[in-house]
């Protein structure tokens, strides 16, 4: 039977063992693509789903009508953020190797999106981020320390024990929680959206899910409703070209951008080089400034790639090139914006190494505080009494039964 | 007071905690325009607004999800599914995330969504337009699961889910939307105008959460029960002469032990009445409650009367309906036996 | 707060007491769009997702490369399978007002759509309709009694009296079975077609859905499977321009076609005038031609108008002008078709109402043969004990206590 | 004979029919080329094809429909949904689809669809990767829902699921994947080697659906229980030194009501088991037909212990987990009742 089939069976480019080929990728040259107006009329700018928004080219130089002409201040902050947020993963997930957390999930590869989008935001817009994030919450200002309180699931903890590792929220930040079913996030961004327009207020909100949970229902419905009120919001696919173990072609993304998804709904698609820091801001503010003004939901699709492995559960040389990332030619977001900075003469290898150095002393002091209101193995630990709390407003008498069944086994 | 009937009830409801409180909105496939296929919202977006009262596409997981994110922007949706049976699709946004936002927050960030629908059978449904789906929401922690069986409970209840905090699937039993039903499909329909609990406040006023009601006081034996059979259960006693306490659980979960406890302690003699199908239905959950809370007190087993387990059918649907003489041979079971 | 709303409401041009406004409608000129080869890249044919293929004119001629050609005896079948449709929805529809079957929905308006599809595909090819698709049913060979038997809930329903009326099913003609909840059916299509293409066969299948029904789930998950694996499936929409009271902008198609809602997969769109029996069949044939030759699925939106009330439990006066129907830029499918026949010299208005009359008497034969097998109030009645069946293919001790409990209680 | 862990046995199942039956399919997240991030059908792959063992995109509704509509063209499709916390958005299918399909059409269309799900705590999962939603399965009309205990059920119930002709759940209790686990964390994992279930024919066999497995016979108590608990409630048995008849359910719908009936009219004391939530539980649904079936027996009120009425909270784990502590207060509460 095998024999005669005709199904179609979507193949990545390479397994391992094979050489890393990118040439699925369509790549436009930084700046060749021309920055529309905000409100330009979405059948007009159809093609911005297909090409691919540069502002920085090989030579690390700003290109183009999409160039943000952010101060060099502004982007050695920028660049700060995005090592700050790699020093975080790499020490994160140390950590989980050395067995003193249970679970990680890095952004390594993927931190321009975070720290671009996050600039281009104010602080009244709401995020409803995905579990590779956590530059958005650094930048929006979740301590170092709070995020890893939650991972330790320690005293510190915002969610109380009762969350996994990086499954934090912020709600004086306005970033909501993380939830571990892919997806469900995406509408709730436009529920919210909505909300903000039946109210008058002109926040908008932003989402992000990855490439492979596009295929979830969620991504459909959150699409339909922005297109049918024209939410103000910001649906973001950051397509890191890998679910799992399964490409991006698994999410249908084998014959259009994912950019392109909501074109049929009449929702602009923006594709933008997601490892370019510049263009992710710019693109970002573009869709902010279109939602803002009553234009209604852009989809950005960020191309860019997952560096590392899935998560600390996952072992990524079982089902792709070892060496796939260094291929990868939209590069490394970090090497690229620091290699910008130094061409424009306002950072150095130097400056480059110390602030490195600066952001894992950060997260090096921080750990040490973190560890300071418990680990997995020393106290202080949180009260398992409290795990009966937050069910409802007013704890029921059948969960005050089961509290007080726990603690009388537990004594 | 005025006569109502459970539609004019539930859309009071609306009209008072609208006109109450700017932020409560109101979402549904056809509920705004057109007011809703069985009226609960007519006239709302005349009177708030198509920006309060929105027609929605017909997606209940979007639908549900949109409320979700509504609430967590300080709105207080209202969301209509247009028949529990099609409530499915948004079940996950309903359990995974409505219904753990506070708790994985730590109260940082909840969403005061009430979804509303229409649920049972007896109106010639067939197999998808007369479920009873309540059983599974109970299964999920941190859901506040209603079902009133008349207007004034129907008004009282929705205005305080309305306004709670937590989130509450609100199931309405459409059989009973126009008029208390004794579960004689024969006998001409009779409307709320007849019933004491037709007589609804125009005004403001709850019923609370979590508190069942003895709808008859009785010593012989006690039938737990909720939407339309608490008034075919009513009749079901009638014909067989036994006086028995009847118990409209109201709000399913959290549940109201002690007033079913208590109850049976007291006649000794229990029977759980449904329309769900019964394996795995809600009645297990009161039956095994009950038992554990009463089993000094039991004279007989626990007997449950509900759907049978079969998708409804068309055809046959006064064979499946739970109707007074099943009812009745209940009684009359769990009365013989000793 | 009201006032203050940015939120966009999508507003049908029409409400009760307005003048029908269907500007809106994208018309092309029959003949206007040129027939691609069915093996035409997916990104060359977008264009057909906009404009609309119409082969008759407003004359009634057949014009274009889309004109396929059928015979004129071909023509006058598919004429009379019209009629029948329109006839059996009539009878049908007058019966239920009668109080003699408990619900109905008709087609009235859009029986072009199953008609001239059900001409376009092989019998071998699996077919998964909505409720509005009973014309598929006739043509591939269901019987008028069987489908009224079903409807009557008597001894001679194919579903036993588990279902409401309409809700078919005929595994000989390979029609599947209708569930009452929306576009559930869509993926099971595309699912089959994996099958089909999995087992090496060239059947392909084909569903439908309305216009309302694309914002489910199940609309996403059908086009996203279908295009991951290249099913040969045809994914049809019908916009009747209404759900029930809320218009087709309530589904997002106030800014694109629907037919253009895959085009983000790389599915080809096409928006076919509904009401062109010539266009819908040419449509058809080329996408199921592209299918069995491996080139995908097609997502076809066919433009028709729901002429009737949704069911027999509506009113549409309450939502939308009484006459609108009648203003209908593509008209009725029959008399477009019968015009066209006569126009040709095929077909005489004799002919028409001579054919309309012997369909209506076919009907009614029906009816009282139908009948024969009970009614509502009367016997030969189904056996109620038969409800326990089916639920598992053996019956299960439990439910063969329950039917013994029924039978003490009824006896 | 060989030694086998849970996840050998799943795989020799899936092995096993497909090499019999060329229809039989399989698809789901990963399940392909990676062969399941649990490795539970690692190198089917390799050896039947990409074309009937296929990875899919990530959308449970979608691969439950998929294989629903494969299942009408004659495949037999196995879909893995990877985490049972993620089955909701495919319960429409489930519910409205699947479970209904043979009745709509009085047996014209089925689908024999099984869908395997690893399911339950203790793996360090939290609130979205430990949770056991089998009891919402057991109300639905149509569905067989089965959850093993051990790798020797796990090849053949799985087998028999595979071949059945009626939809079948398959919840795979994951945290006893790899060695069977007595409740305690801090004890060293125990190997599948050491069980005497741990010896499974590489080849065909079955073991039937619908019915409970006694796993110790015994006469002062009966525990009915499932999946890892079966473990767990050996152990807390063993704790208090009563004499228990432990039966694990293996078939939770339909259920063998007279094995279960059998033992507790002879023991007069049960105790029921499971990690899910226990409101609304499927120990309720046990709870309920057990008193109705023995309540002349019965000299204690039956006992449930179960998942606190609480989502999953990570740090709490082992609290929240119905581990052996636990289970023995049940069983000296059971035992000292009079
Ligand atoms: C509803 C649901 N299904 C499955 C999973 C298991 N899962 C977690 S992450 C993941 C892959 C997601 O890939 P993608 O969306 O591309 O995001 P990325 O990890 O690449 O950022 C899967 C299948 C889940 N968490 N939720
Ligand atoms: C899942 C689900 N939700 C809601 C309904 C109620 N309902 C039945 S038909 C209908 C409108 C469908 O509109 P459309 O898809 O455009 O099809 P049409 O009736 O116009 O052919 C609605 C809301 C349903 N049957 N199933
Ligand atoms: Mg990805
Ligand atoms: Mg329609």
């Amino acid at each position: 039977m095998t024999n005669r089939s005709r199904l179609h069976i979507p193949q990545p480019s390479a397994r391992p063992g094979d050489e890393p080929d990118f040439s699925y990728l369509n790549l436009s040259p930084a700046g060749s693509v021309e920055r529309p107006a905000a409100d330009a009329r979405t059948r007009e700018i159809e093609h911005l789903s297909v090409e691919l928004i540069r502002v920085l080219d090989d030579d690390h130089r700003a290109q183009g009508s999409w160039n943000p002409a952010l101060e060099p201040a502004a982007l050695q902050v920028a660049l700060r953020w995005l090592l700050l947020t790699r020093a975080y993963d790499e020490r994160m997930w140390q950590i989980q190797r050395q067995g003193r957390i249970s679970f990680y999930m890095q952004s390594t590869g993927e931190e321009a999106v975070s720290i671009g989008q996050a600039m281009a935001l104010r602080p009244g817009d709401m995020c409803f981020p995905s579990y590779r994030n956590q530059g958005l919450y650094l930048y929006r200002g979740s301590k170092l320390v709070d995020m890893m309180c939650q991972c330790l699931s320690n005293t510190g903890d915002m969610c109380k024990g009762r969350q996994m590792p990086i499954m934090y929220h912020n709600r004086d930040a306005n970033i909501f929680s993380i939830s571990g079913n892919l997806a469900t996030q995406y509408p709730h961004a436009v529920g919210w959206a909505m909300a903000s327009a039946i109210k008058g207020e002109d926040h908008i909100s932003a989402s992000w899910v990855g490439d492979g949970s596009t295929a979830e229902a969620d991504f459909h419905h959150a699409l339909t409703f922005a297109a049918i009120y024209q939410a103000p919001v910001i649906l973001n696919v950051v397509n890191n070209q890998w679910a799992i173990s399964t490409f991006q072609g698994f999410a249908g993304g084998e014959r259009r951008p994912f950019a392109a998804r909501g074109l049929g709904l009449g929702i602009p698609g923006i594709r933008v080089d997601g490892n370019d820091l510049l263009a992710v801001y710019a693109a970002t503010t573009w869709a902010a400034e279109r939602a803002r003004r009553g234009g209604g939901p852009t989809l950005i699709e960020h191309v860019t790639y997952r560096g590392g492995a899935h998560s600390t559960s996952d072992d990524p040389t079982k089902y792709r090139p070892k060496d796939e990332w260094l291929e990868f030619p939209l590069g490394d977001p970090l090497e690229r914006l620091k290699n910008h900075l130094i061409g424009e003469g306002h950072w150095s290898e130097e400056e480059h190494e110390s602030v490195q150095a600066e952001m894992r002393d950060k997260v090096q002091v921080a750990w040490k505080e973190a560890q300071k209101q418990g680990t997995m193995t020393e106290g202080p630990y949180l009260d398992p009494a409290t795990m009966f709390d937050d069910v409802f407003v007013e704890t029921p008498q059948h969960l005050e039964m089961q509290r007080q069944q726990m603690l009388d086994l537990e004594s | 007071m005025a006569q109502m009937n459970m539609i004019d009830a539930i859309r009071s409801a609306h009209d008072v905690v609208m006109a109450k409180d700017p932020n409560v909105v109101v979402l549904g496939e056809d509920v705004g325009y057109f007011g809703g296929v069985f009226r609960c919202t007519d006239g709302l977006q005349r009177k708030y607004g198509e920006h309060r009262v929105l027609d929605a596409p017909i997606a209940e997981g979007g639908i549900i999800a949109a409320a979700i994110g509504m609430g967590v922007n300080g709105l207080r949706p209202v969301a209509e599914i247009q028949f529990a049976d099609y409530i499915y699709p948004g079940f996950d946004q309903v359990a995974s995330e409505l219904a753990r936002l506070r708790y994985r927050t730590c109260g940082d960030y909840f969403s005061p969504v009430t979804i509303r629908t229409p649920c049972g059978g007896g109106i010639r449904g067939g197999q998808t337009h007369s479920q009873s789906p309540e059983g599974i929401f109970t299964h999920v922690s941190g859901i506040t699961t209603v079902m009133p069986s008349n207007p004034y409970d129907a008004k009282g209840l929705l205005i305080s889910a309305i306004e709670s905090d937590d989130p509450v699937v609100f199931f309405e039993p459409k059989r009973i939307y126009n008029g208390p039903f004794d579960g004689d499909p024969n006998k001409p329909a009779v409307p709320w105008t007849t019933h004491p609990k037709g007589e609804v406040p125009e005004d403001y006023f709850t019923v609370p959460l979590g508190i069942a009601d003895i709808v008859k006081p009785g010593s012989e034996l006690t039938i737990i029960t909720y939407g339309t059979l608490v008034h075919v259960a009513q009749a079901a006693a009638r014909l067989t002469g036994v006086d028995a306490e009847i118990i409209d659980v109201r709000t399913l979960a959290p549940l109201d032990v002690s007033t079913l406890a208590d109850s049976v302690c007291k006649t000794g003699r229990c029977l759980i009445a449904h329309e769900a199908t019964r394996f795995s239905g809600f009645g297990a959950e009161l039956a095994a409650t009950v038992q554990e809370n009463c089993f000094y007190s039991l004279e007989a087993p626990i007997e449950r009367v509900a759907g049978w387990d079969t998708p409804y059918p068309h055809a046959f649907e006064w064979q499946y309906f739970p109707g007074q003489k099943r009812i009745a041979a209940g009684i009359r079971k769990v009365m013989e036996a000793q």
